[in-house]
């Protein structure tokens, strides 16, 4: 398999900074403002979305080319991932129940959530189109490091957000800002700095 | 009836300002009215039409695998969205990009089947799916004319003020966040106004 | 021949010794009434040994150590016992204390000193001597001092160092006891070296005392006191605490939660010092000590030997306090001291000093937090007080307790430091409360 | 006896407190920003005399309105952060900046960075480099326009003149300084000398004729934001901060360390010890806004890290992420993204840096 | 037992009448899809040639693209047309270009670009005077993107001036012609590198193909 060394590597940047999951693609935002109150909650959340994103991204990418593409039925990819994306996180939720009790303690109760968590739908539609860098179909292990790339990208602002907020809890926000819209507030200021990333290029 | 049903899908549940669902397409669309009012469209139809089915087969659905069953429903409408959106409306399709097929995932959709559609009969479930598309395509269009306008000086890909020179943060992410907090606080500063009025 | 010795952290506040460095210790007349608390030291209350109508002379027994972890009380004017009862303690509280009214003749119990030289008694025999002195620790804490001289034998104790520090600003009264009771200071800490086995012994002095770093190097020639090593320390607040003490002289530091013991040292103050030579040598309890009185407020300030029970009042009133001017009367130092509600509060075995003020100078408005690092940067114990200070204002203990809130010994530098004037002692104090009693629950569990 | 009765204050100890309070500390940041202020005044002329004093009005009466008319507390105007956030909002701006835009960034920083959370202490990013930022994303063609200082343009000098002084063209490769180059960095001397050219990539350091750009840069004869030209000035305030305990050593130091030395090991020529491979550094650390990111911003007590070794990493952090920008990134500067992007990180640093308490090594031996 | 059985049924059931549905869509949708796209195709090639050609997609080997455009009028040929693409600021910018056989541009057409909003997406902007207020009023106005109409007429086998100091739709006539004479576009304000990538596009590869397609005689 010929492997683009640069392309994985702008893969990376891009969907762990420049395209930020959260940040800028507005993907996955409602466990992030759902699961951000607490650092170690965070943690965890964030770990299992790179653990199934990672797995979804693989077994999405190999029914699309070697299923769906060859067979001409493209246009159900929508049922086929959502499907597939159900039941693998049903299967790891098992398979970690049974095989590794130590993990399924630490993610087993963000596992559910992550069925309609759209950053992973999101990641299972992305490497079903096009390679923004090469204007080719993303291959396998791009599709890879770009499942698991989103994946920590989601994590690293679900990690700084939840940072923040417990800061927050100790300060005095006003009335009509408490909750969500003072989430919402720092997730733009986060948004803010993110686009210090953009047009950001090794390889120019 | 009618009236507090609207009332509630509108404003007392508001899917995106009060329940805080279906975010990801709330903030991602909302940058032109056209693009926020055609999301608001495509899901309230899958809304509406994933209502019906479901009210009408929940009798034959078992228990177990009723979450499934419903996922392949929406999705089923999703895919009938995206192909109709391909073929009649390309330029909306590219607009909203990936969002269309993410509809599947939008938790208004799949939490008004589960927490509605699956307990009333079809005609409650119609108005349901109505009222709460409704208010998600409202709220879609108020944050998608803030963002327009501030952000591009345009509503409909129209002009609007002339000389006022737009802040085009409002179409970027970190102007979408800011849009929503804008809302969402003013909506708590007249509740808690109102209450601290009344108490 | 002297080192210098610092810690890391702390602060420097303006000394404002020099009203009362020069003056002599007077002797302040016994007062007309005394009123001596049971509990003047960290422990079980003294158990009450007279009663009412009794006529008791100075220095007899009036309190009786109450446990292993307590002092006796002893009388500090001749007198009648008028009355026993709840009086006004400087600490705050009401407790149970003997008034004691002068008859003006000083009549004094016989004291027993040793029936031999302390170089030959057994430590027991000494420790004993100290413990019926009623002696504690005469810097502030207020520990009895034969309980800090028994270690368990499993915590040998390796160094012994005498604390002349006097790191609060105002106070002189270590200094001038430094200047005039030179040799019985130094006596008394060969004493403590030789109870506790040490093999060093420091005395340490800020060097903004030229003159008392002098007196004592002088009398260092002398042979019996070859064995003293002096340690010049950098003047800084809170250079006296026993833990900036001991970490300043030794390198060591006392465990999180432990006892200098534990890092195999004894720090002692030099008036605790001057009061063992005294028990051991003449059987001379503890009922008078030497207190600086100063503060703006006060027009004639100085160091007085007080009868321990004198209130307040009666000193501060022939210091010629302004009533007019005084906004605030602290015992102790400004940094750690308590300001008083009611003057009626006698003067105790750990008063090193009356302070009147003038002005507030606590902070006239708060601002929220900043965050800019100053408490971190003062506080000696390496905590992050603002941080702590903001949990505890949100009720959030169990985070003040993760941040190591009990470890903070409530020196203030962190207070002192902030430019927001957050009083972050009450919060930390605050904060060592909730988490003491968290910590109980969670024992009882 | 009356004078018996009069009741006593009790307070918690300490009595005594330092003579420093948060209005002082702000007080002294403005002051230390005067030498920058003269040197802009002098180099931009009225427009940055414009800039700052709307920028400064408009901070303080976004901030007195919010107090006043939102919160119905008493004023907060006291405290001088407003007035601070105000001047270094209007240092980092482009001299042509119109105005109003200003104003608009003044609202931001003071309404959404500043007060939605509460005011003084509780932001977490610096309002003014939230400020310019939302200004760079709002407006970003004015906000990236960089012309040389009138009092040059008085002078005489031309975008060319400047950069045939300055550049050296010495690539065949390089279709002319005026003309279509694949290297945005020759087209002019402001591009050159602030945005474009702060990245290493084209100044790929042959090409600066050093003799002339670093005293340029020193004293502030190029073109920039209206605070950040002259280092010099940035300096004399930082070294009064520093001195007043204000600013500590550790993270201006450390950001700039961070970045001489990452554009000594990347200096582009080939080799390092060279003195052009030492100017380069030298170059990268005076051009740009870095003195005053580095000197003023980082070092804001708000939103930086309390704990020595936070601060640590702050610097460090700040340093790696300029370097970053500059070299990879698409915008001209790094600076401001880059602390503010640490700024997002301090309360995780703050969490994971706490201090060794006094006794716990002991312990856990 | 019997349960799983129900369980399997009903879901087969579902998936079952999912999957019809799906499928008369798509077979009542498809046709109209890939209309669209070939229209998509057509109108963007038909922006870059003027108007009333006939244009014939070619296949070309090395140097040429895989895939071009010829278009041809009654009276000959008229022009080619490629796919270029070049790197921009947070991408790849696609173009298609119209070129005369003698260099000249005869159109532009962006295709697709990930430029910043407000910046280089402005590689796209049409400079629009018609305000919402006009619309409601019943005006209206047609406009072509100013950014890409300004390459029309300029020569492709000359080095393409750019002039930062002022932009094309803001240009009086006059000024417009200068810019043609000396083969200059003005620069989309604060996106140089926008604007150059779009240059680029042109400029690399267009002459080389366009002297082939010469020298191989290739002329009708």
């Amino acid at each position: 398999m010929n492997i683009d060394f640069i392309s994985l590597v702008q893969i990376s940047i891009a969907a762990v900074f420049i395209n930020n999951f959260v940040l800028s693609r507005f993907l996955g935002l409602c466990p992030f403002f759902g699961v951000s109150k607490k650092l170690s909650s965070a943690v965890g959340m964030g770990m299992a979305v790179i653990f199934v994103m990672t797995v979804a991204s693989m077994i999405t990418w190999i029914i699309f080319h070697y299923l769906l593409v060859p067979y001409e039925v493209d246009y159900l990819r929508t049922i086929v991932f959502i499907l597939v994306i159900a039941s693998l996180v049903q299967l790891v939720e098992m398979t970690l129940q049974k095989f590794s009790p130590v993990l399924y303690d630490a993610l087993g109760i963000y596992l559910p959530l992550i069925t309609t968590n759209c950053a992973i739908m999101g990641v299972a539609v992305l490497n079903a189109g096009k390679n923004d860098f090469t204007q080719e179909p993303y291959s396998f292990i791009e599709s890879l490091v770009n499942g698991i790339m989103s994946g920590i990208g989601f994590t690293l602002a679900l990690v700084l957000m939840a940072g923040i907020r417990e800061k927050l809890e100790l300060a005095n926000i006003p009335r009509p800002l408490q909750g969500l819209p003072i989430a919402f507030v720092t997730a733009g200021l986060m948004a803010i700095a993110f686009l210090g990333f953009s047009g950001l290029n090794f390889f120019k | 009836m009618i009236k507090e049903e609207l009332k509630r899908g509108i404003i007392a549940e508001n899917p995106i300002l009060v329940l805080a669902l279906g975010l990801c397409p709330a903030l991602a669309v909302s940058t032109s009215l056209q693009n926020g009012l055609g999301m608001g469209c495509a899901a309230t139809f899958v809304l509406i039409c994933s209502n019906i089915i479901i009210s009408l087969i929940k009798k034959w659905i078992p228990e177990k695998v009723r979450i499934p069953c419903y996922i392949v429903i929406i999705a089923t409408f999703v895919t009938i969205v995206e192909l109709t959106l391909k073929a009649y409306f390309p330029e909306l399709n590219n607009q909203l990009g990936i969002f269309v097929p993410l509809i599947v995932v939008n938790c208004v959709i799949l939490g008004r089947a589960e927490a509605f559609a699956s307990k009333n009969n079809l005609g409650r479930s119609i108005i349901d799916g109505f009222v709460m598309g409704l208010g998600f395509t409202l709220a879609l269009c108020i944050l998608a004319i803030i963002r327009e306008v501030l952000g591009s000086n345009k509503l409909w890909g129209l002009k609007v003020f002339p000389g006022f020179r737009p802040m085009t943060i409002f179409i970027l992410a970190p102007g979408g966040f800011f849009t929503i907090a804008f809302v969402m606080a003013m909506i708590n500063y007249f509740r808690q106004k109102k209450e601290g009025g009344q108490s | 021949m002297f080192g210098k010795y610092s810690f890391r952290g702390g602060v420097h506040p303006s000394h404002n010794k020099d009203q009362t460095a020069s003056r002599n210790i007077e002797t302040f007349p016994a007062p007309e009434r005394a009123i001596i608390p049971l509990s003047q030291h960290i422990g079980t209350p003294a158990k009450i040994a007279v009663k009412r109508g009794d006529t008791v002379k100075t220095g007899q027994v009036i309190g009786e150590a109450g446990g292993f972890v307590s002092a006796p009380v002893h009388a500090s004017i001749s007198g009648k016992v008028v009355s026993v009862g709840p009086f006004p303690h400087p600490l705050g509280r009401r407790v149970t204390s003997v008034e004691i009214e002068n008859d003006g003749t000083n009549e004094t119990v016989e004291f027993n000193p040793s029936d031999k030289p302390w170089r030959e008694a057994a430590p027991q025999e000494i420790v004993q001597k100290i413990s019926a002195a009623g002696i504690v620790g005469m810097g502030g804490a207020s520990f009895p001092t034969h309980v800090k001289l028994s270690p368990p034998s499993n915590k040998p104790i390796d160094t012994v160092i005498i604390n002349g520090a006097e790191c609060e600003p105002y106070l002189t009264a270590d200094h001038r006891f430094m200047l005039e009771k030179t040799e019985q200071i130094l006596l008394g800490a060969l004493i403590i070296k030789k109870v506790v086995g040490a093999a060093k012994l420091f005395i340490g002095i800020e060097e903004n005392k030229p003159d008392a770093i002098e007196k004592i190097t002088e009398q260092l020639n002398k042979e019996i006191f070859k064995e003293i090593i002096p340690a010049k320390l950098q003047t800084k607040y809170p250079q006296g605490g026993e833990k900036q003490l001991i970490a300043a002289i030794t390198r060591r530091q006392v465990p999180s939660g432990g006892l200098p013991m534990d890092c195999g040292c004894i720090v002692q103050n030099v008036g605790t010092a001057c009061a063992i030579w005294e028990a051991v040598s003449e059987g001379k309890p503890l009922y008078q000590r030497v207190v600086t009185v100063t503060g703006p407020a006060i027009r004639k300030p100085g160091n007085f030997l007080v009868r321990i029970g004198t209130p307040i009042k009666t000193l501060v009133e022939k210091c010629e306090i302004d009533y007019d001017a005084a906004q605030k009367v602290i015992m102790g130092g400004p940094m750690m001291g308590l300001a008083q509600s009611d003057l009626d509060a006698p003067i105790i075995k750990s008063s090193s000093g009356i302070l009147a003020h003038s002005t507030l100078t606590a902070g006239t408005r708060d601002y929220d937090c900043i965050s800019c690092g100053n408490c971190v940067k003062a506080c000696p114990i390496n905590l992050v007080p603002s941080f702590i200070s903001k949990f505890v204002q949100k009720g959030l203990y169990e985070d003040a307790m993760a941040w190591n809130v009990l470890d903070c010994i409530e020196c203030g530098s962190c207070a002192y430091a902030c430019p927001a004037k957050i009083n972050l002692v009450h919060y930390m104090k605050l904060g060592k409360f909730h988490a003491m009693a968290i910590r109980k629950s969670q024992e009882q569990k | 006896m009356s004078s018996e009765q009069k009741l006593l204050h009790i307070s918690t100890s300490p009595h005594v407190k330092h003579i420093e309070t948060v209005p002082s500390i702000m007080l002294c940041v403005c002051l230390a920003l005067i030498p920058a202020f003269a040197a802009s005044v002098y180099l931009f002329r009225l427009k940055a005399l414009v800039l700052t004093a709307v920028c400064v009005i408009s901070c303080l009466a976004t901030e007195w309105s919010i107090v006043r008319f939102l919160l119905k507390k008493p004023s907060t105007l006291g405290d001088f952060s407003a007035l601070l956030t105000g001047i270094l909002l209007a240092f980092n701006l482009p001299p042509d900046l119109p105005p109003w835009m200003a104003a608009v960034g003044s609202v931001f920083a003071i309404g959404v960075a500043k007060w939605a959370f509460g005011g003084l202490g509780h932001n977490f990013v610096n309002p003014a480099l939230a400020g310019r930022a939302f200004l760079t994303a709002s407006y970003a063609a004015p906000m990236t326009v960089f012309n040389v200082p009138d009092f040059w343009k008085a002078r005489g000098w031309t975008i060319s003149g400047l950069s045939e002084k300055i550049i050296r063209p010495v690539s065949d490769t390089l279709d002319g300084i005026s003309g279509a180059t694949p290297l945005p960095t020759f087209s002019g001397i402001t591009e050159a000398l602030h945005a474009e050219s702060a990245r290493l990539v084209d100044l790929q350091f042959h090409i600066i004729d050093f003799q002339e750009a670093l005293p340029r840069l020193f004293f502030g004869n190029v073109g920039g934001c209206i605070g950040e030209t002259s280092a010099a000035a940035l300096i004399l305030g930082a070294i009064f901060l520093w001195y007043k305990h204000i600013i500590g050593i550790r993270v201006p130091v450390l950001y700039i360390g961070t970045v001489f030395l990452l554009t000594w090991l990347f200096n582009g020529t080939g080799s390092f010890f060279t003195s052009e491979a030492l100017l380069v550094p030298v170059y990268q650390i005076l051009a740009g806004g870095l003195m005053l990111g580095a000197l003023f911003m980082a070092t804001d007590m708000v939103t930086s890290p309390v704990t020595p070794k936070g601060k640590m990493i702050f610097g460090v952090g700040c340093g790696i992420l300029t370097f970053t920008i500059r070299k990879f990134g698409g915008y001209p500067e790094g600076v401001s993204y880059s602390i503010l992007l640490m700024n997002l990180t301090v309360p995780l640093i703050d969490r994971y840096t706490r201090p060794k308490i006094y006794g716990k090594v002991k312990k856990n031996a | 037992m019997l349960d799983i059985l129900k369980l399997s049924i009903a879901l087969t059931i579902v998936a079952i009448g999912s999957g019809l549905v799906v499928a008369f869509t798509y077979y009542n949708t498809g046709e109209e899809i890939q209309a669209q796209e070939r229209r998509n195709q057509m109108e963007a090639l038909e922006a870059v040639f003027p108007d009333g050609v006939e244009i014939k997609t070619r296949s070309g080997n090395n140097p040429l693209p895989s895939t071009y455009w010829v278009a041809q009028t009654d009276s000959g040929l008229a022009g080619y047309a490629f796919k270029q693409k070049s790197k921009g600021y947070a991408g790849d910018i696609q173009v298609i270009v119209g070129v005369a056989p003698s260099g000249e541009i005869l159109g532009l057409n962006i295709l697709s670009h990930k430029e910043t909003p407000g910046l280089g997406d402005r590689v796209s902007e049409k400079p629009s005077k018609k305000y919402i207020w006009n619309v409601l009023a019943g005006t209206s106005e047609k406009t072509s993107p100013w950014f890409t109409e300004q390459f029309k007429d300029l020569s492709v086998f000359e080095e393409i001036k750019i002039d930062k100091s002022t932009e094309y739709h803001t240009c009086s006539d006059e000024k417009k012609g200068k810019l043609e004479k000396t083969n200059t576009i003005t620069a989309i304000t604060g996106a140089t590198i926008s604007t150059r990538a779009v240059k680029n596009c042109i400029r690399k590869n267009v002459p080389e193909y366009l002297n082939y397609l010469k020298s191989s005689g290739e002329s009708s």
